[in-house]
Protein backbone atom coordinates (compact mmCIF):
# COMPACT_ATOMS: atom_id res chain seq x y z
CA UNK A 1 0.00 0.00 0.00
CA UNK A 2 1.23 3.60 -0.44
CA UNK A 3 -0.17 6.99 0.11
CA UNK A 4 -0.87 9.27 -2.69
CA UNK A 5 -1.52 13.30 -1.75
CA UNK A 6 -3.24 15.60 -4.08
CA UNK A 7 -3.47 19.26 -3.80
CA UNK A 8 -5.20 22.47 -5.71
CA UNK A 9 -6.75 21.43 -8.96
CA UNK A 10 -5.92 18.04 -8.48
CA UNK A 11 -7.44 17.43 -5.14
CA UNK A 12 -10.92 19.13 -6.25
CA UNK A 13 -10.35 16.51 -9.44
CA UNK A 14 -9.75 13.89 -7.16
CA UNK A 15 -12.64 15.03 -4.42
CA UNK A 16 -10.19 13.97 -1.79
CA UNK A 17 -7.19 15.23 -0.43
CA UNK A 18 -5.22 11.57 -0.15
CA UNK A 19 -5.78 7.89 -0.54
CA UNK A 20 -3.91 4.83 -0.13
CA UNK A 21 -3.47 2.43 -2.87
CA UNK A 22 -2.51 -1.28 -3.46
CA UNK A 23 0.65 -0.87 -4.52
CA UNK A 24 3.29 -3.69 -4.56
CA UNK A 25 6.32 -2.64 -6.97
CA UNK A 26 7.12 -0.31 -9.75
CA UNK A 27 8.34 3.40 -10.79
CA UNK A 28 6.67 7.22 -10.35
CA UNK A 29 5.94 7.02 -13.94
CA UNK A 30 3.89 3.82 -13.29
CA UNK A 31 2.04 5.76 -9.94
CA UNK A 32 1.34 8.96 -12.93
CA UNK A 33 0.11 6.57 -15.30
CA UNK A 34 -2.37 5.43 -12.85
CA UNK A 35 -3.30 8.72 -11.49
CA UNK A 36 -3.99 10.10 -14.85
CA UNK A 37 -5.93 7.18 -15.73
CA UNK A 38 -8.18 7.48 -12.83
CA UNK A 39 -8.07 11.55 -12.63
CA UNK A 40 -8.88 12.06 -16.42
CA UNK A 41 -10.13 15.36 -15.90
CA UNK A 42 -6.54 16.66 -14.86
CA UNK A 43 -4.03 17.48 -17.04
CA UNK A 44 -0.67 15.45 -15.31
CA UNK A 45 1.74 17.00 -18.02
CA UNK A 46 3.06 19.72 -15.75
CA UNK A 47 3.16 17.69 -12.49
CA UNK A 48 6.36 16.70 -10.56
CA UNK A 49 6.09 14.16 -7.95
CA UNK A 50 7.44 14.02 -4.71
CA UNK A 51 8.27 10.46 -2.81
CA UNK A 52 8.45 11.43 1.38
CA UNK A 53 8.62 14.68 0.47
CA UNK A 54 10.99 15.01 -1.76
CA UNK A 55 10.79 15.48 -5.52
CA UNK A 56 12.17 12.53 -7.61
CA UNK A 57 12.44 11.73 -11.20
CA UNK A 58 10.11 9.55 -13.02
CA UNK A 59 12.33 6.66 -13.35
CA UNK A 60 12.49 6.35 -8.76
CA UNK A 61 10.93 3.37 -7.59
CA UNK A 62 8.12 3.36 -4.82
CA UNK A 63 8.06 1.17 -2.03
CA UNK A 64 5.25 -0.27 0.09
CA UNK A 65 4.40 2.95 3.01
CA UNK A 66 5.84 5.52 0.64
CA UNK A 67 3.92 8.86 0.69
CA UNK A 68 3.76 9.90 -2.94
CA UNK A 69 2.61 13.53 -3.54
CA UNK A 70 1.13 14.91 -7.07
CA UNK A 71 2.95 19.00 -7.41
CA UNK A 72 1.45 20.99 -9.85
CA UNK A 73 3.16 23.94 -10.70
CA UNK A 74 3.77 25.93 -7.45
CA UNK A 75 2.27 29.09 -6.92
CA UNK A 76 3.39 30.54 -3.25
CA UNK A 77 4.54 33.94 -2.65
CA UNK B 1 8.79 37.16 21.97
CA UNK B 2 9.53 33.63 23.49
CA UNK B 3 12.36 32.63 21.04
CA UNK B 4 10.53 28.92 22.28
CA UNK B 5 7.52 29.75 20.68
CA UNK B 6 8.99 31.20 17.17
CA UNK B 7 9.75 28.63 14.75
CA UNK B 8 11.53 29.83 11.75
CA UNK B 9 10.44 28.51 8.62
CA UNK B 10 6.63 27.62 9.04
CA UNK B 11 3.29 27.28 7.28
CA UNK B 12 0.37 28.70 8.96
CA UNK B 13 -3.24 29.55 8.83
CA UNK B 14 -2.79 32.44 11.37
CA UNK B 15 -2.07 36.15 10.44
CA UNK B 16 1.85 37.16 10.36
CA UNK B 17 3.31 39.39 12.58
CA UNK B 18 6.36 40.48 10.26
CA UNK B 19 7.45 42.54 13.70
CA UNK B 20 8.78 39.10 15.29
CA UNK B 21 10.63 37.58 12.45
CA UNK B 22 12.78 40.88 12.06
CA UNK B 23 12.94 40.89 15.53
CA UNK B 24 14.43 37.09 15.68
CA UNK B 25 17.02 37.50 12.73
CA UNK B 26 18.25 41.13 14.43
CA UNK B 27 22.05 40.26 16.53
CA UNK B 28 24.92 42.19 17.49
CA UNK B 29 26.87 40.57 14.34
CA UNK B 30 23.88 42.26 11.62
CA UNK B 31 23.95 45.92 10.09
CA UNK B 32 21.27 45.61 7.65
CA UNK B 33 17.65 43.45 8.06
CA UNK B 34 15.46 42.72 5.09
CA UNK B 35 12.18 42.05 5.23
CA UNK B 36 9.64 41.32 2.13
CA UNK B 37 5.94 40.96 2.88
CA UNK B 38 3.93 39.60 0.10
CA UNK B 39 0.68 41.55 -0.16
CA UNK B 40 -2.80 39.99 -1.56
CA UNK B 41 -3.37 43.02 -4.17
CA UNK B 42 -6.45 43.59 -5.23
CA UNK B 43 -6.14 44.18 -8.96
CA UNK B 44 -4.03 42.21 -11.47
CA UNK B 45 -4.01 42.75 -15.64
CA UNK B 46 -7.92 44.49 -15.04
CA UNK B 47 -9.25 41.49 -12.99
CA UNK B 48 -10.71 42.22 -9.53
CA UNK B 49 -9.93 39.53 -6.69
CA UNK B 50 -12.25 39.16 -3.87
CA UNK B 51 -9.76 37.05 -2.18
CA UNK B 52 -7.02 34.22 -2.06
CA UNK B 53 -7.20 30.85 -0.95
CA UNK B 54 -3.49 29.26 -0.27
CA UNK B 55 -3.23 25.34 -0.10
CA UNK B 56 0.36 23.83 1.52
CA UNK B 57 1.75 20.02 1.35
CA UNK B 58 2.98 21.75 4.77
CA UNK B 59 5.41 19.11 6.06
CA UNK B 60 7.38 19.19 2.67
CA UNK B 61 6.70 23.15 2.28
CA UNK B 62 8.40 23.48 5.75
CA UNK B 63 10.94 21.55 4.79
CA UNK B 64 11.81 23.22 1.50
CA UNK B 65 11.83 26.92 3.27
CA UNK B 66 14.44 25.03 5.80
CA UNK B 67 16.45 24.03 2.42
CA UNK B 68 16.34 27.37 1.43
CA UNK B 69 17.53 29.04 5.31
CA UNK B 70 20.68 26.59 4.81
CA UNK B 71 21.22 27.88 1.07
CA UNK B 72 21.00 31.52 2.21
CA UNK B 73 23.51 30.85 4.96
CA UNK B 74 25.77 29.26 2.63
CA UNK B 75 25.47 31.76 0.03
CA UNK B 76 25.91 34.66 1.97
CA UNK B 77 27.78 33.79 5.45
CA UNK B 78 26.74 35.56 8.48
CA UNK B 79 23.09 35.75 7.68
CA UNK B 80 19.94 34.68 9.60
CA UNK B 81 16.55 33.59 8.19
CA UNK B 82 13.14 33.39 8.71
CA UNK B 83 10.54 32.27 6.35
CA UNK B 84 6.57 31.98 6.46
CA UNK B 85 3.79 31.38 4.58
CA UNK B 86 0.43 32.05 5.69
CA UNK B 87 -2.50 29.49 4.12
CA UNK B 88 -6.50 29.36 4.12
CA UNK B 89 -8.32 31.94 3.40
CA UNK B 90 -6.37 35.50 2.53
CA UNK B 91 -8.13 39.40 2.11
CA UNK B 92 -6.51 41.95 0.10
CA UNK B 93 -3.96 43.55 1.56
CA UNK B 94 -3.11 40.56 3.60
CA UNK B 95 0.46 39.09 4.24
CA UNK B 96 0.57 35.99 2.69
CA UNK B 97 4.47 35.24 2.60
CA UNK B 98 7.14 37.01 5.34
CA UNK B 99 10.86 36.40 4.66
CA UNK B 100 13.08 38.46 7.31
CA UNK B 101 16.98 38.32 6.50
CA UNK B 102 19.90 39.93 8.34
CA UNK B 103 23.35 39.91 7.56
CA UNK B 104 26.41 41.87 8.54
CA UNK B 105 26.37 44.02 5.28
CA UNK B 106 23.39 45.36 3.28
CA UNK B 107 24.07 43.82 -0.35
CA UNK B 108 23.76 40.50 1.18
CA UNK B 109 20.49 41.19 3.10
CA UNK B 110 18.69 42.38 0.14
CA UNK B 111 20.56 39.57 -2.44
CA UNK B 112 19.66 36.91 -0.23
CA UNK B 113 16.07 37.66 0.39
CA UNK B 114 15.41 38.23 -3.33
CA UNK B 115 16.44 34.50 -3.57
CA UNK B 116 13.92 33.61 -1.09
CA UNK B 117 11.17 35.15 -2.82
CA UNK B 118 12.41 33.47 -6.29
CA UNK B 119 13.29 30.03 -4.61
CA UNK B 120 9.47 29.61 -2.92
CA UNK B 121 8.23 30.81 -5.84
CA UNK B 122 9.99 27.79 -8.23
CA UNK B 123 10.10 25.12 -5.16
CA UNK B 124 8.01 25.56 -2.07
CA UNK B 125 4.62 23.02 -2.52
CA UNK B 126 2.17 25.81 -1.83
CA UNK B 127 -0.65 26.68 -4.37
CA UNK B 128 -2.66 29.84 -4.97
CA UNK B 129 -6.25 30.02 -5.66
CA UNK B 130 -7.45 33.42 -7.21
CA UNK B 131 -11.30 34.25 -6.48
CA UNK B 132 -12.23 36.85 -8.96
CA UNK B 133 -15.60 38.56 -9.45
CA UNK B 134 -16.48 35.84 -12.34
CA UNK B 135 -14.88 32.70 -11.27
CA UNK B 136 -12.09 30.84 -9.59
CA UNK B 137 -8.47 29.94 -10.87
CA UNK B 138 -5.62 27.73 -9.51
CA UNK B 139 -2.15 29.77 -10.27
CA UNK B 140 0.70 28.02 -11.28
CA UNK B 141 3.56 28.81 -13.43
CA UNK B 142 3.33 26.46 -16.18
CA UNK B 143 6.86 27.15 -17.76
CA UNK B 144 8.32 25.58 -14.77
CA UNK B 145 8.83 22.01 -13.47
CA UNK B 146 9.93 22.12 -9.58
CA UNK B 147 12.60 19.76 -8.89
CA UNK B 148 13.93 19.96 -13.24
CA UNK B 149 16.62 22.14 -12.14
CA UNK C 1 -1.94 53.66 13.86
CA UNK C 2 -3.10 57.31 13.31
CA UNK C 3 -2.18 58.09 10.15
CA UNK C 4 -2.29 61.69 10.94
CA UNK C 5 0.90 61.53 12.98
CA UNK C 6 2.83 59.74 11.06
CA UNK C 7 5.52 61.48 9.15
CA UNK C 8 6.44 59.33 6.18
CA UNK C 9 10.06 61.28 5.79
CA UNK C 10 11.27 62.01 9.03
CA UNK C 11 14.90 62.24 11.00
CA UNK C 12 13.70 61.68 14.85
CA UNK C 13 15.24 60.93 18.28
CA UNK C 14 12.64 58.22 19.32
CA UNK C 15 13.36 54.93 18.04
CA UNK C 16 11.89 53.39 15.49
CA UNK C 17 9.42 50.97 14.96
CA UNK C 18 9.57 49.23 11.64
CA UNK C 19 6.09 47.87 11.88
CA UNK C 20 4.42 51.19 11.43
CA UNK C 21 6.28 52.03 8.40
CA UNK C 22 5.05 48.86 6.61
CA UNK C 23 1.43 49.53 7.46
CA UNK C 24 2.03 52.91 6.29
CA UNK C 25 2.82 52.10 2.89
CA UNK C 26 0.56 48.64 2.55
CA UNK C 27 -2.70 49.38 0.55
CA UNK C 28 -4.90 47.68 -1.67
CA UNK C 29 -2.67 48.27 -5.34
CA UNK C 30 0.25 46.91 -3.48
CA UNK C 31 1.63 43.14 -3.89
CA UNK C 32 4.97 43.48 -2.27
CA UNK C 33 6.29 45.68 0.79
CA UNK C 34 10.03 45.59 1.59
CA UNK C 35 11.71 46.91 4.47
CA UNK C 36 14.87 47.99 5.48
CA UNK C 37 16.64 48.13 8.92
CA UNK C 38 20.06 49.19 8.95
CA UNK C 39 21.16 48.01 12.49
CA UNK C 40 23.69 48.80 14.77
CA UNK C 41 26.23 46.46 14.85
CA UNK C 42 28.90 45.32 17.21
CA UNK C 43 32.19 44.56 15.03
CA UNK C 44 33.65 45.99 11.73
CA UNK C 45 37.07 45.12 10.58
CA UNK C 46 38.00 43.64 14.31
CA UNK C 47 36.96 46.70 15.70
CA UNK C 48 34.47 46.81 18.99
CA UNK C 49 31.86 49.59 18.49
CA UNK C 50 30.42 50.43 21.70
CA UNK C 51 27.63 52.44 20.33
CA UNK C 52 27.15 55.01 17.60
CA UNK C 53 25.99 58.77 17.67
CA UNK C 54 24.15 60.27 14.55
CA UNK C 55 23.82 63.75 14.23
CA UNK C 56 21.94 65.30 11.10
CA UNK C 57 21.03 68.60 9.49
CA UNK C 58 17.20 67.87 10.60
CA UNK C 59 15.20 70.18 7.92
CA UNK C 60 17.46 69.43 4.97
CA UNK C 61 17.62 66.12 5.86
CA UNK C 62 13.98 65.71 5.96
CA UNK C 63 13.83 67.30 2.70
CA UNK C 64 16.11 64.96 1.05
CA UNK C 65 14.06 61.93 2.47
CA UNK C 66 11.17 63.14 0.51
CA UNK C 67 13.17 63.79 -2.53
CA UNK C 68 14.63 60.35 -2.78
CA UNK C 69 10.78 59.57 -2.04
CA UNK C 70 9.43 61.30 -4.96
CA UNK C 71 12.10 60.12 -7.30
CA UNK C 72 11.05 56.48 -6.26
CA UNK C 73 7.41 56.74 -7.31
CA UNK C 74 8.88 58.36 -10.55
CA UNK C 75 11.08 55.33 -11.44
CA UNK C 76 8.87 52.88 -9.78
CA UNK C 77 5.29 54.28 -10.44
CA UNK C 78 2.43 52.79 -8.34
CA UNK C 79 5.50 52.74 -5.10
CA UNK C 80 4.16 54.01 -2.10
CA UNK C 81 8.14 54.81 0.36
CA UNK C 82 8.49 56.03 3.79
CA UNK C 83 11.86 56.20 5.23
CA UNK C 84 12.96 57.60 8.70
CA UNK C 85 16.35 57.94 10.46
CA UNK C 86 17.48 57.99 14.05
CA UNK C 87 19.57 60.42 15.26
CA UNK C 88 21.69 60.52 19.10
CA UNK C 89 23.05 57.99 20.65
CA UNK C 90 22.56 54.26 19.84
CA UNK C 91 23.57 50.89 21.16
CA UNK C 92 24.19 47.56 19.53
CA UNK C 93 20.99 46.49 17.39
CA UNK C 94 19.47 49.22 17.30
CA UNK C 95 17.65 50.30 14.22
CA UNK C 96 18.93 53.50 12.66
CA UNK C 97 17.20 53.88 9.14
CA UNK C 98 14.19 52.49 8.11
CA UNK C 99 12.79 52.38 4.86
CA UNK C 100 9.34 50.51 3.40
CA UNK C 101 7.95 50.67 0.18
CA UNK C 102 5.54 48.61 -1.60
CA UNK C 103 4.76 48.20 -4.73
CA UNK C 104 1.93 46.38 -7.26
CA UNK C 105 5.29 43.75 -7.90
CA UNK C 106 8.22 42.81 -6.04
CA UNK C 107 11.07 43.19 -8.25
CA UNK C 108 10.23 47.46 -8.08
CA UNK C 109 10.19 47.01 -3.89
CA UNK C 110 13.35 45.76 -4.05
CA UNK C 111 15.14 47.73 -6.29
CA UNK C 112 13.36 51.07 -5.14
CA UNK C 113 14.36 50.32 -1.04
CA UNK C 114 17.58 49.25 -2.29
CA UNK C 115 17.95 53.01 -4.31
CA UNK C 116 16.71 54.45 -1.00
CA UNK C 117 19.19 53.39 0.90
CA UNK C 118 22.10 54.07 -1.15
CA UNK C 119 21.02 57.72 -2.57
CA UNK C 120 20.64 58.14 1.80
CA UNK C 121 24.12 57.38 2.17
CA UNK C 122 25.25 59.78 -0.85
CA UNK C 123 23.11 63.16 -0.14
CA UNK C 124 21.40 63.07 3.23
CA UNK C 125 22.70 65.64 5.67
CA UNK C 126 23.16 62.97 8.34
CA UNK C 127 26.52 61.41 10.19
CA UNK C 128 27.49 58.60 12.07
CA UNK C 129 30.51 59.03 14.70
CA UNK C 130 31.91 55.54 15.99
CA UNK C 131 32.42 55.04 19.66
CA UNK C 132 34.75 52.48 19.48
CA UNK C 133 36.66 51.12 22.71
CA UNK C 134 39.65 52.96 22.01
CA UNK C 135 38.45 56.53 20.95
CA UNK C 136 36.26 57.84 18.49
CA UNK C 137 35.70 58.33 14.49
CA UNK C 138 33.16 60.24 12.52
CA UNK C 139 32.37 58.32 9.96
CA UNK C 140 32.41 59.98 6.17
CA UNK C 141 32.79 58.60 3.13
CA UNK C 142 35.81 60.48 1.47
CA UNK C 143 35.64 59.70 -2.19
CA UNK C 144 31.63 60.84 -2.56
CA UNK C 145 30.71 64.40 -2.59
CA UNK C 146 27.29 64.93 -2.17
CA UNK C 147 26.06 67.07 -4.66
CA UNK C 148 28.59 66.28 -7.26
CA UNK C 149 26.97 64.01 -9.56
CA UNK D 1 24.73 88.37 7.90
CA UNK D 2 24.27 85.11 7.50
CA UNK D 3 23.92 82.01 9.56
CA UNK D 4 26.53 79.37 9.11
CA UNK D 5 25.71 75.42 10.82
CA UNK D 6 28.51 73.22 11.50
CA UNK D 7 28.09 69.54 11.65
CA UNK D 8 30.66 66.52 12.85
CA UNK D 9 33.79 67.17 12.92
CA UNK D 10 33.39 70.58 12.23
CA UNK D 11 31.03 71.49 14.92
CA UNK D 12 33.66 69.77 17.34
CA UNK D 13 36.57 72.20 15.56
CA UNK D 14 34.21 74.98 15.94
CA UNK D 15 33.06 74.29 18.95
CA UNK D 16 29.42 75.22 17.75
CA UNK D 17 27.02 74.13 16.16
CA UNK D 18 25.94 77.39 14.15
CA UNK D 19 26.82 81.10 14.17
CA UNK D 20 25.80 84.35 12.50
CA UNK D 21 28.86 86.40 10.73
CA UNK D 22 28.41 89.79 8.83
CA UNK D 23 28.27 89.40 4.84
CA UNK D 24 27.32 91.75 2.63
CA UNK D 25 28.38 89.98 -0.83
CA UNK D 26 30.21 86.66 -2.17
CA UNK D 27 30.48 83.79 -3.13
CA UNK D 28 29.95 80.02 -1.92
CA UNK D 29 34.00 80.13 -2.38
CA UNK D 30 34.49 83.21 -0.54
CA UNK D 31 33.00 81.81 3.02
CA UNK D 32 34.58 77.96 2.51
CA UNK D 33 37.52 80.44 2.02
CA UNK D 34 36.76 82.14 5.64
CA UNK D 35 35.56 79.04 7.21
CA UNK D 36 38.71 77.91 6.19
CA UNK D 37 40.87 80.56 7.30
CA UNK D 38 39.40 80.49 11.28
CA UNK D 39 38.67 76.66 11.60
CA UNK D 40 42.53 75.52 10.30
CA UNK D 41 42.28 72.78 12.51
CA UNK D 42 39.66 71.22 9.82
CA UNK D 43 39.98 69.66 6.34
CA UNK D 44 37.61 71.99 3.93
CA UNK D 45 38.51 69.72 0.73
CA UNK D 46 35.46 67.30 0.80
CA UNK D 47 33.33 69.57 2.06
CA UNK D 48 30.23 70.75 0.17
CA UNK D 49 28.29 73.00 0.92
CA UNK D 50 24.27 73.96 0.84
CA UNK D 51 22.55 77.42 0.76
CA UNK D 52 19.08 77.38 2.27
CA UNK D 53 19.05 73.52 2.91
CA UNK D 54 19.84 72.65 -1.07
CA UNK D 55 23.34 71.97 -2.19
CA UNK D 56 25.07 74.67 -4.59
CA UNK D 57 28.57 74.94 -6.63
CA UNK D 58 31.24 77.37 -4.80
CA UNK D 59 30.25 79.87 -7.93
CA UNK D 60 26.71 79.95 -5.98
CA UNK D 61 26.36 83.59 -4.64
CA UNK D 62 25.36 83.87 -0.95
CA UNK D 63 22.75 86.94 0.21
CA UNK D 64 22.67 88.44 3.68
CA UNK D 65 20.16 86.16 5.59
CA UNK D 66 20.87 83.06 3.98
CA UNK D 67 21.45 79.76 5.71
CA UNK D 68 24.82 78.32 4.95
CA UNK D 69 25.75 74.57 5.86
CA UNK D 70 29.02 73.18 5.73
CA UNK D 71 28.24 69.12 5.11
CA UNK D 72 30.95 67.13 5.39
CA UNK D 73 30.85 63.53 3.50
CA UNK D 74 27.37 62.34 5.08
CA UNK D 75 27.55 58.91 6.90
CA UNK D 76 23.98 58.54 7.30
CA UNK D 77 22.23 54.59 6.93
Amino acid sequence: MIHLHYFAGLKEVAGKASEDIQWTDGTVEDIVKWAADTYRAFDFSAVQVAVNEEYVLETESVKPGDHVAFIPPVSGG
Amino acid sequence: MDAQLMKPFEVTNEPLEPARYMEYVTHSEAGAVTLFAGTVREWTNGKRTMYLEYEAYVPMAEKKLAEIGVEIKQKWPGSRVAIVHRIGALSISDIAVVIAVSSPHRKAAYEANEYAIEQIKKVVPIWKKEMWEDGEEWIGDQSYKPGSE
